[in-house]
């Protein structure tokens, strides 16, 4: 066995820890609101918000920690932060 | 051998060999009296004669985190520095070493301040022990300067990846004129192999150095590190040999001795003044003393089972230190020697401890006899656990 | 072994005259070493350098105490540093003088050797730099290095016109010493 | 998706995550990116794992210019430089105070890589504590408003000149909220040879005491009453400013934020507020922005 710890890490690693489960409120996103702008993905911190095939936009929960700047940033205010569990 | 010597300073050969190690990156700052090595380098790189990114840095902090992140970019590298310099970059060497990353530099031996003293100790790199550096220290200029590509060689080893200091007194060895051979680029484009770590900061292998550790990861990284230093162990002795069978030269590998084998005041020194040490035994010899000398080369990692080994037919064992450890009123190597034989029986042999040539004092030969000759007290019962051996009552 | 203690001001080249000497003294058969007395003198300030000469490589490391030799580049340097101090009884202090050894009342054994190097360097090398010049005549007094390898290894050190020419001034200065020797 | 990967252990509505992400986008995958510690290095390489898609290291607190110049300095030597940018991103602290000697010594010799402030105007990573960057009257744990203080008395310190000073042929400041000027800027940092210089500024939720969903929203008050004038400077000269329409006054700003709320409840507050709207003010008419 080499004795030569990895003191290098993998990138992009931290995708093993899936951050939803900080969330307290999730973001829900009406597409009918939707104007495609595209600021929901742009301003999420964790870079979870993708765009889909349609041209519309969804958070991937696993990672979104609740944040709620999608939601407040949207100005067609088609984000809504909803408690989880409800 | 002779033919191919010349008179140089020392500073000049060890510039010398570290110009046919071919270091990728060498980046530092002047202090006395390293700076005759960086000058010369710096000289080097002006005429053409070196391919490598000569980095005049505004601090030794800021040269050895230019060497960090040169080394982890997978560039081989070098400094030298000293006394203050060497202190500024504590932070930055406990770093490049869990890291793991082999830069290669040269101390040139000098005290700390204050007061405020250019002149040569050990103070200096003796204060860096605990960084997780490879310590070799150096008895003339020929090994000053031969053992750069050795720490090249063993810090660069994949299976120990470790910093490495090649310890010089200073001026002592950095200024002194005298005869040596200047490494043979030939020779050593043959002893040492490139520098070719598996893992770069590289954007097509994009690898993350330096991560965050919390309690459930970090005590690995010091494992790790201490087992390194236990390859290191084996690696220094079979690369002093392995340089010998090239170059022809063995300055020992963790160890030396001096008239060893039957002694039985045996002397323990680092450093330049092993040759002044040598020239004492030869005199006393002649009186019939039996004196002996076993050199340390390698303080860290430290051979205590090969420290043990020697000094097995001991009678009395002196320690020189030119370093305190204030509180302890011990020397280091005093300290380490005591340690390595308390939890056996091998050596049973007193370990007496002297402090000595501090912030440059001269240590003539009639300093290391008047040693010898308090460490014969032992055998009329009388024992003197540690003290300064060239005090100057004037002013003590 | 044969030990020399060079006594000079700072910027007068007294290193430099040791790390000659060594380079000179080593071609000539000899193991040398040459080294400052480490200080932070500046430039005028009195400073020392030593030299050790041995038939065998030279391991001690300490400072010299008894020299064989004693070179001074600087008479006015006589009144102010005790440059005899030590001095092997056999041996030899060599001052860069216009003055007779007469002149000098030191307190030793050693013989009073003059010079007036800074004659020597200005006739030949056309500038008051003595260390070359005194060299030269050490080489003459003490007979312990020829002259060729001192001149070698200033030419070498100082190649081209000002090499010939130091080397002519050392050449003369050892002729004028070895006369007396 | 960003090169700045999720999973990373940064508040929900991190500033630093935001700032990062908008590097990466800006200068794409053939980079090399040095943090010093802070934050973002923190919360983004927990070992054994990493939220950096690209090549990155982090060494120590004050001294990731000098590190950013030894891998540029190793690159060049083994001829591996080729379009590789080397991107420095460190907070306030480690720029503006305790690596700013490091950065100097940077510019100085003039290695081509980008330096990014990512200034959230305090030490987040240790407890909101002072920096050089706090802005007068922030109530910081160093630096807490109580009777007989309106919390930090300094003003911020100015690093975009400090680095103009050294003669770096382009700095920037940006900010999170401004997510296409920001990233136009870095793109153009990066591309230009020579040490180049972005403050960022970057509102913290945590430090600053504002909820997570407004990270953006303050950002974009710090601009619109002109607290953050956004400009670029080439080799000294500010060649270019993003104007203010409607210019709203401090007060909005501060109110947003619960490091200044004594300004508001304490006697005398009213005053000093006026001496951060002089603030405002003289970036008016320094910059031109209106």
């Amino acid at each position: 066995m080499k004795l030569i710890i990895k003191t290098v890490v993998k990138p992009g690693s931290t995708r093993a820890n899936k951050t939803g489960a900080w969330r307290s409120f999730m973001p829900v996103f009406d597409h009918k609101l939707c104007s495609k702008c595209g600021i929901c993905e742009i301003y999420c911190p964790e870079g979870v918000v993708n765009k889909l095939e349609n041209g519309f936009f969804e958070p991937d929960y696993e990672y979104c920690k609740g944040c709620g700047i999608c939601a407040n940033e949207c100005p067609k205010k088609g984000i809504i932060m909803v408690l989880e569990g409800k | 051998m002779r033919h191919r010597m010349v008179v140089v300073e020392g500073s000049y050969a060890v510039a010398h060999a570290v110009k046919v190690c071919k270091p990728n990156v060498i980046s530092a700052y002047p202090i006395t009296p390293q700076t005759h090595i960086v000058e010369d380098l710096s000289q080097f790189a002006a005429d053409g004669e070196m391919n490598c990114e000569y980095m005049n840095v505004e601090s030794e902090f800021s040269a050895i985190s230019a060497l960090i992140g040169a080394s982890a970019a997978g560039a081989r590298t070098y400094t030298s520095t000293t006394s203050q310099g060497l202190a500024l970059m504590h932070e930055a060497l406990f770093n490049a070493s869990g890291m793991r990353l082999p830069i290669v530099m040269t101390v040139v031996n000098r005290a700390l301040s204050a007061p405020i003293n250019i002149w040569n100790d050990q103070q200096d790199s003796i204060s860096q022990r605990d960084t997780g550096w490879i310590q070799l220290y150096a008895e003339d200029v020929q090994e000053s300067a031969d053992m750069t590509p050795q720490l090249y060689k063993i810090a660069e080893d994949e299976d120990i990846l470790l910093p490495a200091m090649a310890c010089m007194d200073g001026f002592i060895l950095s200024h002194v004129y005298e005869p040596v051979i200047l490494l043979e680029q030939s020779l050593t484009d043959e002893f040492l192999p490139d520098y070719s770590p598996e893992f770069v900061l590289d954007p097509k292998n994009p690898m993350s150095f330096g991560a965050f550790a919390d309690p459930s990861t970090y005590t690995e990284f010091r494992y790790k590190q201490e087992k390194a230093m236990g390859v290191a162990l084996k690696r220094i002795e079979e690369v002093a040999i392995e340089f010998s069978e090239k170059y022809g030269r063995y300055y020992g590998g963790l160890l030396d001795g001096y008239m060893l084998e039957d002694a039985e005041i045996v002397i323990m020194a680092m450093g330049s003044v092993i040759g002044t040490i040598k020239d004492t035994i030869d005199m006393l010899r002649k009186e019939g003393e039996r004196v002996g000398l076993l050199k340390v080369r390698s303080f860290r990692p430290f051979p205590a089972d090969e420290i043990r080994k020697a000094l097995k037919n001991a009678k009395v064992v002196i320690t020189l230190d030119k370093n305190i450890s204030v509180g302890k009123n011990e020397g280091a190597l005093c300290t380490e020697v005591k340690a390595c034989m308390y939890n056996n029986r091998d050596v049973l042999a007193p370990v007496i401890g002297f402090m000595l040539g501090h912030g440059g004092r001269d240590i003539p030969i009639s300093t290391i006899v008047k040693m010898i000759n308090k460490a014969k007290l032992v055998e009329k019962g009388i024992f003197i656990e540690s003290e300064f051996a060239d005090l100057r009552e004037d002013l003590a | 072994m044969k030990e020399i203690r060079i006594h000079g001001r700072g910027g007068q080249g007294s290193v430099t005259a040791a790390e000659l000497l060594a380079v000179a003294a080593f071609e000539d058969g000899k193991f040398s070493q040459a080294f400052p007395a480490f200080g932070v003198e500046r430039r005028g300030a009195p400073v020392m350098a030593f030299v050790r000469l041995d038939e065998k490589p030279i391991r001690l490391r300490s400072q010299i105490y008894e020299p064989d030799y004693v070179i001074v580049q600087d008479a006015t340097l006589v009144d102010v540093v005790d440059v005899a101090r030590g001095t092997k009884p056999d041996g030899f202090i060599l001052i860069n003088t216009e003055k007779s050894p007469e002149h000098f009342k030191m307190v030793t054994k050693a013989t009073i050797k003059t010079l007036d190097a800074t004659k020597l360097a200005m006739d030949f090398i056309g500038k008051p730099i003595v260390n070359t010049t005194l060299i030269g005549a050490f080489a003459g007094v003490s007979g312990i290095i020829r002259p060729e390898s001192i001149k070698n290894a200033v030419m070498e050190r100082f190649p081209g016109k000002v090499g010939e020419k130091n080397a002519a001034a050392i050449q003369a200065a050892y002729d004028m010493m070895e006369a007396q020797r | 998706m960003s090169l700045l990967k999720p999973g990373h252990r940064g508040c929900a509505g991190c500033c630093d995550a935001l700032a990062g992400k908008f590097v990466l986008d800006a200068v794409g995958e053939d980079c090399i990116v040095v943090s010093p510690t802070g934050c973002l290095e923190v919360f983004t390489t927990p070992y054994p794992e990493s939220a950096w898609g690209v090549p990155w290291i982090h060494s120590l607190f004050e001294n990731a210019a000098a590190v950013a110049s030894g891998v540029e300095a190793a690159l060049k030597a083994m001829g591996k430089m080729n379009n590789t940018k080397i991107i420095a991103i460190g907070g306030d602290g480690a720029t503006m105070d305790i690596g700013l000697q490091a950065i100097s010594g940077a510019f100085e010799r003039g290695h081509d890589f980008t330096y990014i402030c990512v200034d959230n105007e305090a030490y987040m990573n240790t407890g909101i504590q002072r920096s050089s960057g706090t802005p007068m009257y922030a109530s910081t744990t160093t630096s807490p408003a109580g009777k007989a203080s309106f919390g930090n008395p300094l003003n911020k310190k100015n690093m975009p000149a400090i680095i103009a000073a050294h003669g770096s042929p382009y700095v920037a400041t940006a900010s999170v909220a401004y997510a296409p000027d920001m990233i136009r800027k870095v793109k153009k940092a990066a591309a230009i040879k020579g040490p180049t210089y972005v403050h960022v500024h970057a509102p913290c939720c945590t430090g600053w005491k504002f909820e997570g969903s407004k990270t953006i929203e303050v950002g974009r008050l710090a601009v619109e009453t002109a607290l953050w004038p956004l400009y670029e400077m080439e080799k000294g000269e500010v060649t270019g400013v993003r104007k203010i329409k409607n210019r709203k006054p401090v007060e909005e700003y501060l109110k947003a934020q619960g490091r200044f709320k004594h300004l508001f409840t304490m006697e005398g507050g009213a005053e000093e507020i006026k001496k951060i709207q002089a603030t405002a003010d003289w970036n008016v008419k320094h910059f031109g922005l209106e």
